[in-house]
């Protein structure tokens, strides 16, 4: 049951990640992204990562995908004028797919190992996973967090000055 | 009832599929009367009578108007995005809808033995003896809320039509705005319950001044400017920018008719009932009150509609610029400072 | 209990089209989404590994990974209209001030 | 109190950084004088309270040690920053703050309306900082951190006013002199620390530490070695023999600096060091004597020279070279307490001086200025009658010659007159005693009559300035003279802590104050010359009368022929000059010993820096240089092809580059 569900979720994944690389126009390309992140979502909630789920959701789907289809409306692009090269398609094309091929490759080679930890769903549902995140996020990793905040800052201070209308 | 599946009750299946109906019915019911009675209310406000010939009182209008919608022609524009145009209204409706699956009507009843929550993604854990939610819920709420946009978003740029996009643009920059300062008047909510699941932070808020709004000055300010934030977020007047007629035609719904153009409306009512109902959980206290729980809340809420309709019938409309003053401006600074007193308070009063 | 393995094999599936995206396509928005598309690949390994290993690291660093991405798509975008301000177009082929 | 000490060079430093900071914004004159004489009158107050808490101690007890934090620690070697404070270092800070105070009082006044004025006293807060470094430092590399540091203060100030070419190149050989001798005080330092710690596992460079472990140190051998490379540092800091010739140019420095620090402070550092360091020194006859000659040698070379100069400023500065000559003689008898005896009343005599002669040039500058002439306001030959003119000037200026030319009861009789009669009867030298004895007469001899000479030139006789300014020539103000008759006053009478013990019988058993005070810092060097000292004659307390009357009487023998000179029969120079012109003309260009350096080192030194610059620097290295920049040119120009500009195409490689390095990852 719940391996038949993840092949479904997986399917529209995988399949609205193609619509992103083949749809001409650049908000359908948007929207199946959307569908993508949405079916990330649901693989973070059944790998017991409800927290993560909620703000990927907000955070994709909510901020970073609608400040994109604002862009795209607000620029008023409606498709691409021409392909690339169709040399350019095949190489790229074929770049990828090799890749993918060795990623794969690199899977069937199997021996993934790491230190475990020693969190599972029962303290994950006992604690609350944003108790969890939070509590580490404010004390092992205090720092990187505060200086993200300046990075969001730099970065807001970065597009307003773009943003101005001589630059 | 001792038949099993996949390890679970069935009564726990039975009792999920009857609430989701419940909720379901509830929410489309008072969306269809939601119209009739602000209608009636506005024109009662504005010394006129409101709609009277169908039915008595003119109960029976809001089923005539979406028979009406109903047989009218669907129109899509020739230069339309064909996907996208479809898909709009369904974008805009559902979110609407399933932000209900986390809010809580009442605390657990007793069916044939079973102790059955009172909302839709719970269950009552036996061993334990507690209610089980997902522990995310107000991210959820806000989570749905966030992609509500996409409707109007959609719609305004489907169209191909300069006021669907104008209306279209307008209300993504509204949303995305107004979001930040609700979200952030949210986590007054968190400070105090130290939780994200919206059963707790209700169970917690037992007697009236339980309630978050009166728990502190802070609280109560908070819980103000989440509900006018919320207002922005879901286009209701004052803030209706994205359809003001008198600029934009019909806004992002310019171009729509017959079905579709329902669909947008119940989106919009369905939206207001779904704001008045996550304020009344995270502010007003939820189920708790006077009566049985489930008419406390429900009680609650058609209050807040009532005032959602009253604010309609009495203020004017914002200009876009103020519009963003306001959200940018007063809100989003308010909250902060809100946030950094409601630190201070509950350090001081633990 | 799904296998890590399918994760992975969905992470490595979603990272090469966005890489392919990346390479064939023109339109600098869509580059800029191809791109989010592959750090949302690379995010699912990590919380699936964080699954699979039981520790909070991996999340904590999709955490980040969020805020980053977030952050470009500020720059970027208003990158970009900047960008279309000037030539009236976000072709990547006309973005060519580096060359020559 | 004792736990305060590190206050002693806080203070100066907080001038350093006020005025040095803000200084060129302040440019209030009286705050920023105010603020760097406030600061070392502070440090001068917490000496004050450090030496009476000394003083109230046992003397076995009288070591303290501040150790304010670890500086250096890398493997076996540690230095702290930690001060040291026994009698001795706390005699140095009572004079550097001491008399730095009334410096810096009197540059207040003297250095009105120059330009950089704040610089000056920057330059003079961080002199003193570093000095209080240099006596304080509890090892030898923080010694060494304030020894450089006042080697720097030296050139900052000499080259003050570096507009001047000759101000410009005195600054440059002083430092560079400096460099020579400091370089030895590294090599001392090196050697032995590294023979300690190998031989005998102890690695130390603290001050109290070694002087427990000088026990372990062999009689000659690698402690001359190391003591020879620290003389070596000594004479450069202090202006000896060989390396003297710094300091007499570099009275081109403003006259205060010249009080300061080419008179009564650093260049003491030497005598200083060796005085730190006895427990080494001791240790090798071969060093002792070379210092005791050296001393010797330059206490008459210098002598000589001073007789035949015009320039006021240059009289004192070989004056000055001179006394540090007695010094070290007497360090090099073994007499380390007359040598600190003699650098304390030298102090006080030598500033005084130098300031009166500060004053005597102010004036004169003064006069000439108004007149729009351009006569040198430091050559001798303008001056003359100035008594009048100046009254307290000339007093102070006089009772300070007295008191260098040996004559009771002033300071400096009793000081020299130690030194002299250490070096006739120390057990060290054997035969060598009667000619260190009577060369240092013969200086005596010969300082009586150049300072007499000098004040006779100076304030006695005619006024040989040019008639028209005459009546412009007045005292100084208040803030020159204050100083002056302070100093004095210490000339006069700061000689009584340190009277002879045969003086001291006949007067009802006085003990020597100063000798008692000091013991307890020299113990192990009188421990240690006991092993290896011959008796030696033992001489009676007539013999050490009748030398004592002698030197007197020699004092009064140069005052005489002053006298006889320059104001009684003023023609004889004048023949005398004519008579032997060669004679005269050496002794007025120095003995040609800068011709001498210039021609041995200065110029083969550049000679070689030529031929390195115009040889090796810009053939070979630049040569390189660009080849190699030509080089990657040509390569660059050939790839900038591959370059086009396009972002899409970079991708495409960064993808490629991906790919290669995972198939390289799993098919190796």
């Amino acid at each position: 049951m719940e391996t038949l569900f993840f092949f479904v979720v997986a399917a529209v994944a995988v399949i609205s990640g193609l619509l992103v690389i083949t749809c001409k126009n650049p908000i359908n390309s948007a929207l199946s992204l959307i569908m993508t992140f949405f079916c990330i979502a649901t693989f973070y909630v059944m790998l017991n990562a409800p927290f993560m789920a909620a703000i990927q959701v907000i955070v994709y789907a909510g901020a970073i995908m609608v400040l994109i289809v604002f862009v795209i409306m607000l620029l008023n692009i409606r498709s691409e004028a021409g392909r690339r090269g169709a040399h350019t398609t095949l190489f790229g094309s074929a770049l990828g797919i090799f890749g993918l091929i060795e990623l794969l490759y690199f899977l069937a080679k199997g021996g993934l190992t790491g230190s475990r930890g020693g969190l599972d769903a029962k303290i994950i549902e006992q604690f609350g996973h944003t108790e969890l995140i939070g509590r580490a996020l404010f004390t092992q990793f205090l720092l990187p967090f505060e200086i993200t905040s300046i990075l969001l800052l730099v970065a807001i201070i970065g597009a307003v000055i773009l943003a101005k209308k001589n630059i | 009832m001792g038949y099993e599946i996949l390890g679970l009750p069935l009564i726990y299946y039975i009792t999920m599929v009857a609430k989701t109906v419940a909720v379901f019915v509830f929410v489309l019911l008072t969306v269809a009367y939601a119209t009739w009675a602000e209608r009636k209310l506005i024109g009662h406000m504005q010394v006129r009578i409101g709609p009277k010939r169908v039915g008595p009182y003119g109960l029976l209008q809001p089923i005539a108007d979406g028979l009406k919608l109903f047989f009218k022609e669907e129109i899509v524009p020739a230069q339309a995005s064909r996907f996208a145009f479809l898909i709009a209204p369904l974008v805009a409706l559902v979110p609407a809808f399933i932000s209900f699956a986390v809010i809580p009507f009442g605390d657990t009843v007793t069916i044939a033995g079973y102790q059955v929550p009172l909302q839709i993604a719970s269950v009552y854990d036996g061993t334990s003896m507690r209610v089980l939610d997902i522990n995310v819920g107000v991210l959820y709420i806000l989570a749905m809320a966030s992609v509500g946009v996409y409707g109007i978003v959609l719609a305004g740029w489907a169209s191909n039509s300069k006021y669907s996009l104008l209306g279209g643009l307008r209300s993504s920059a509204q949303m995305i705005s107004y979001e930040l300062a609700a979200g952030l008047a949210i986590i007054l909510v968190f400070m105090s319950s130290e939780t994200l699941s919206l059963h707790k932070i209700v169970a917690e808020q037992a007697g009236l001044f339980g309630w978050n709004i009166f728990r502190n000055p802070f609280m109560f300010a908070g819980g103000i400017i989440f509900f006018i934030c919320s207002l922005a977020e879901i286009n209701r007047t004052p803030f209706d920018l994205p359809e003001a007629e008198t600029e934009l035609v019909s806004g992002f719904c310019t171009e729509y008719s017959s079905m579709k153009y329902a669909m947008f409306f119940m989106a919009e009512y369905a939206n207001m009932v779904t704001v008045c109902a996550v304020t009344t959980t995270l502010f007003l206290g939820g189920w708790h009150g006077p009566f049985p729980p489930v008419v406390n809340f429900v009680a609650k809420v058609y209050g807040l509609i009532f005032v959602c309709m009253w604010i309609r019938a009495t203020y004017p409309r914002y200009r876009y610029d103020q519009l963003m003053r306001l959200g940018w401006k007063v809100f989003l600074p308010a909250t902060l400072l809100l946030i950094c007193g409601n630190a201070v308070w509950l350090l001081v009063f633990p | 209990m799904i296998p890590l393995h399918y994760y992975l094999v969905v992470s490595a599936l979603l990272f090469s089209i966005g890489t392919v995206g990346v390479l064939t396509r023109r339109n600098a928005i869509v580059i800029f989404m191809c791109v989010e598309l592959m750090l949302n690949a690379v995010n699912l390994t990590f919380v699936a590994f964080s699954n699979f290993l039981g520790s909070l690291d991996g999340q904590i660093f999709v955490f980040f990974v969020m805020t980053v991405a977030a952050a470009e798509a500020a720059v970027g975008l208003a990158l970009m209209i900047a960008f279309f301000k000037n030539r009236e177009s976000i072709d990547v082929e006309e973005m060519n001030l580096l060359k020559l | 109190m004792l736990e305060y000490v590190w206050l002693i060079p806080f203070f100066p430093l907080v001038g350093v950084i006020i005025n040095g900071l803000f200084g060129k914004k302040i440019r209030n004159e009286a705050f920023i004088g105010g603020l760097a004489t406030a600061m070392v009158a502070s440090s001068f107050v917490v000496s004050c309270g450090i030496l009476i808490q000394l003083i109230g101690m046992e003397p076995e007890q009288r070591v303290f040690q501040k150790v304010l934090f670890t500086w250096i620690q890398a493997g076996t070697f540690k230095a702290d920053i930690g001060f040291l404070v026994d009698p001795l270092s706390a005699i140095m800070i009572m004079v550097v703050t001491g008399v730095g105070s009334l410096i810096h009082l009197y540059s207040i006044g003297y250095m009105h309306g120059e330009e950089g004025f704040y610089r000056y006293f920057t330059y003079l807060n961080l002199f003193t900082f570093s000095m209080l470094l240099l006596v304080l430092g509890g090892n030898m590399l923080l010694m060494f951190v304030g020894w450089e540091g006042v080697g720097l203060c030296s050139y900052l100030l000499i080259g003050y006013y570096f507009h001047k070419k000759s101000a410009g190149d005195a600054g440059k050989k002083a430092f560079v002199m400096n460099r020579v001798g400091d370089f030895g005080f590294l090599i001392g330092l090196f050697t032995i620390f590294w023979w300690l710690g190998t031989n005998h596992n102890v690695w130390t460079i603290n001050f109290v530490e070694l002087k427990q472990a000088s026990e372990l140190l062999p009689f000659g051998g690698v402690v001359t070695f190391a003591t020879l490379c620290f003389f070596l540092g000594a004479t450069g800091k202090s202006a000896q023999i060989p390396l003297y010739t710094w300091l007499p140019d570099a009275m081109e420095g403003p006259t205060p600096v010249s009080a300061l620090i080419h008179a009564a402070t650093m260049v003491t550092a030497g005598v200083y060091m060796i005085g730190r360091m006895n427990f080494v020194f001791i240790k090798s006859p071969t060093t002792m004597l070379v210092i005791a000659c050296t001393g010797a040698a330059t206490a008459l070379f210098a002598a000589t020279i001073g007789m035949a100069q015009n320039d006021i400023k240059r009289v004192l500065a070989y004056s000055t070279v001179s006394q540090l000559g007695y010094m070290f003689l007497a360090m090099g008898v073994g007499a380390f307490t007359a040598g600190v005896f003699h650098l304390m009343t030298h102090a006080f005599f030598k500033a005084c001086l130098f300031l009166g002669s500060g004053s005597v040039i102010h004036a004169m500058h003064h006069a000439l200025h108004h007149g729009h002439l351009h006569d040198d306001p430091q050559d001798m030959r303008n001056m003359g009658g100035l008594r009048k003119k100046m009254p307290i000037t000339f007093v102070t200026f006089l009772v300070s010659t007295i008191a260098i030319s040996g004559i009771p009861p002033f300071s400096g009789f009793f000081s020299k007159d130690e030194i002299l009669w250490q070096a006739f009867s120390n057990p060290y030298h054997g035969t060598a005693n009667v000619v260190l004895w009577a060369i240092g007469t013969i200086a005596a001899c010969l300082t009586a009559f150049y300072m007499f000479r000098l004040v006779f030139m100076t304030f006695c006789g005619e006024c040989r300035i040019n008639p028209k300014v005459k009546d412009h020539l007045h005292e100084s103000p208040l803030v020159i003279t204050i100083p002056l008759m302070v100093l004095g006053l210490l000339a006069t009478f700061g000689g009584f802590i340190g009277i002879p013990k045969l003086l001291g019988d006949l007067f009802g058993g006085i003990p020597n104050r100063f000798e008692l005070w000091l013991e307890p810092v020299f113990e192990k060097s009188t421990e240690y010359a006991g092993q290896y000292a011959h008796a030696g004659t033992h001489y009676g307390h007539s013999v050490e009368g009748g030398l004592m009357l002698l030197s007197v009487g020699v004092a009064a023998l140069g005052i005489g022929i002053a006298y006889t000179l320059y104001i009684a029969s003023p023609s004889i120079p004048q023949r005398f000059t004519a008579r032997f012109p060669g004679l005269h003309q050496a002794v007025y260009n120095k003995w040609y010993v800068d011709e001498l350096y210039d021609f041995l080192f200065v110029n083969p030194c550049k000679a070689l820096g030529r031929f390195l610059w115009k040889g090796f620097d810009v053939l070979v290295v630049d040569g390189i240089v660009n080849g190699v920049a030509a080089v990657v040119r040509g390569f660059s120009g050939v790839l900038r092809y591959t370059q086009s500009g396009f972002v899409h195409n970079y991708a495409m490689t960064m993808a490629l580059g991906v790919v290669v390095i995972l198939a390289f990852y799993i098919f190796r």
